[in-house]
């Protein structure tokens, strides 16, 4: 701990400092502090800052590389001892001040040095003393019980429909429509039990969902029409453009 | 019996993380203590307290007197969840109740694995209802009083709607 | 003193590893006796034996002797020493909490390093509890139970006050 200066033989005056037995200057300057035996209260400020300046000084006349804060601490312990060496004065009232802040600092670390110490000297569990070894658990676990919720009830609907439908293979929607074939069948069923003209439309077939149903119907049932014509099988005839159109077995005259 | 021996034996077994052997105490014990003997008189001195020297694997350790563990031991409840397909599963049957296996394989568009209906029919969430009169008859599954009540539903009207769950039904080919 | 109750806290006590508190120990009590007489019981017959009960982190808890300890450490794990530089910062904590690492490294007159926070958090000593308010929000550090534990205290109030602790300076060289 007292190592910030460690005589060596060689040679017999000169001192190899080493300050990184020390955490910081804060350190450094408590232990020259406790160095000068008495209440920490009561320590010569003075006379610590000169210590530390020549503890640095000597630090770097054996060039070693020093650290920033050590410098600090030293420029600022210097302005320090410059304003307690000038007689009373308009600095006073300053360097009382900053006297004041330093012993404050080195009693603060005083303190904790030594609750840290009090602490180390209390019988420490792990090293004096032993708690059980293996703690008995005497939980059981119960995990009989469902964590339900509607919400998630709902989430696996949705997610069950999604996957369901995007499972299925895409088919277009089946559209019947009524053939020529078809037509001409029908047509040709019909147009035997009907002698006088009869409006075409009556022969579509019965169920016709769509208007596109009833449409497709309408042309393949004229075409058929058109073809039975051809033939002679029926005769066709329309009153005006867009009326209706007539439709009576052939062969005869009308 | 040596009383500082019979002290060492008991904080040894107390702090020691496993079992403690006869063998082991014994590198403790002063020459001429003998640690099967010292084991002994811990064992009478616990016996009939509401810890005693329990002999486990090779060794002692201390451990509850059985006669307190009941007294002692807290049941800590963590409810499990049901896995996915579970869920779904129920889903569709409280939507589409009574419902076939098969037709809820076609909802949810995948096979549904013998243990999801098992874990649905273990957990008293689903029961079968009668068999649907169609070439093999298949079993028909419906929701139990235990499903409502695990779900906090007085009945199966209080499920919300399903115009209201689906925004945009479900259109062939669109979903 | 109600033997069926000193056994109960006994096994209780044993059994929780942790601190055990007085209401605690109550819940499991019949109406009328007092968990504190059971302790006090508890503590008066483990007193001088190789485990006693000692008063820690709010509860009670049993632990080895303390004279038994040189020969147990041969046997029992023991973790390492923390380094001076992470007890003072403990210290620290411990008198200062809640502590940002600025003012640690302030009243240390030393940057913190890694290597001791980490020690301390791993040993779970001290744990941060939130932030403080005031630009770039630092962490505010604060011990934790454990500390209470590991140093025999029963609670942060138990630690020397600051005064007494400046009255007697620590002997140089003694940390």
């Amino acid at each position: 701990m007292c190592s910030a200066m460690v005589p060596t033989s060689d040679p017999p005056d000169a001192l190899v400092l080493r300050l990184d037995g020390f955490e910081g200057p804060l350190d450094l300057l408590l232990d020259l502090a406790r160095g000068q035996k008495v209440d920490l209260a009561r320590i010569s400020i003075l006379a610590l800052v000169e210590q530390y300046l020549a503890v640095i000084e000597g630090a770097r006349r054996v060039r070693l590389e020093l650290a920033a804060d050590w410098l600090v601490m030293a420029a600022w312990l210097t302005w320090l001892k410059s304003r307690l060496l000038v007689p009373k004065g308009a600095d006073a009232d300053e360097a009382e001040e900053a006297t004041e802040v330093l012993a404050g600092r080195l009693a603060e670390l005083q303190a904790m040095r030594a609750a840290a110490a009090w602490l180390n000297a209390r019988p420490t569990l792990g090293q004096d003393l032993f708690a059980r070894g293996v703690a008995e658990d005497l939980r059981v676990t119960d995990r009989s019980k469902l964590a339900l919720d509607v919400g998630g009830l709902m989430r696996a609907y949705l997610s069950a429909l999604r996957r369901g439908a995007g499972a299925k293979p895409y088919r277009p929607p089946t559209v019947s429509l009524w053939s020529v074939q078809q037509a001409l069948a029908r047509l040709a069923s019909l147009v035997g039990s009907l002698p006088d003209w009869s409006a075409l439309d009556t022969y579509l077939p019965e169920r016709l969902d769509t208007s596109l149903e009833r449409r497709g119907a309408l042309a393949s049932t004229l075409l058929a029409g058109l073809e039975m014509a051809r033939g002679g099988a029926v005769r066709l005839r329309q009153e005006a453009a867009f009326g209706p159109i007539l439709v009576r077995r052939g062969g005869e005259d009308g | 019996m040596d009383e500082d021996a019979v002290r060492l034996a008991e904080a040894l077994v107390f702090a020691s993380g496993g079992p403690v052997t006869a063998r082991q105490l014994q590198q403790l014990l002063p020459d001429g203590v003998e640690a099967e003997a010292v084991i002994a008189a811990l064992r009478a001195r616990y016996s009939g307290r509401g810890v005693e020297l329990a002999d486990v694997a090779g060794g002692v350790q201390f451990r509850t007197a059985e006669d307190l563990a009941p007294r002692l031991r807290k049941v800590v409840q963590v409810p499990r969840r049901l896995p996915r397909a579970a869920m779904e599963t129920l889903a569709i049957v409280a939507y589409h109740q009574p419902v076939t296996r098969p037709e809820i394989e076609e909802i949810r568009g995948a096979a549904l694995a013998q243990t999801t209906l098992d874990a649905l029919l273990e957990a008293g969430l689903i029961a079968p209802k009668g068999r649907k009169e169609v070439p093999g008859r298949p079993t028909l599954w419906a929701t139990t009083p235990a499903f409502l009540l695990q779900f906090g539903l007085r009945d199966l009207r209080d499920l919300p709607k399903r115009e209201d769950l689906l925004v945009e039904p479900p259109a062939a080919g669109e979903m």
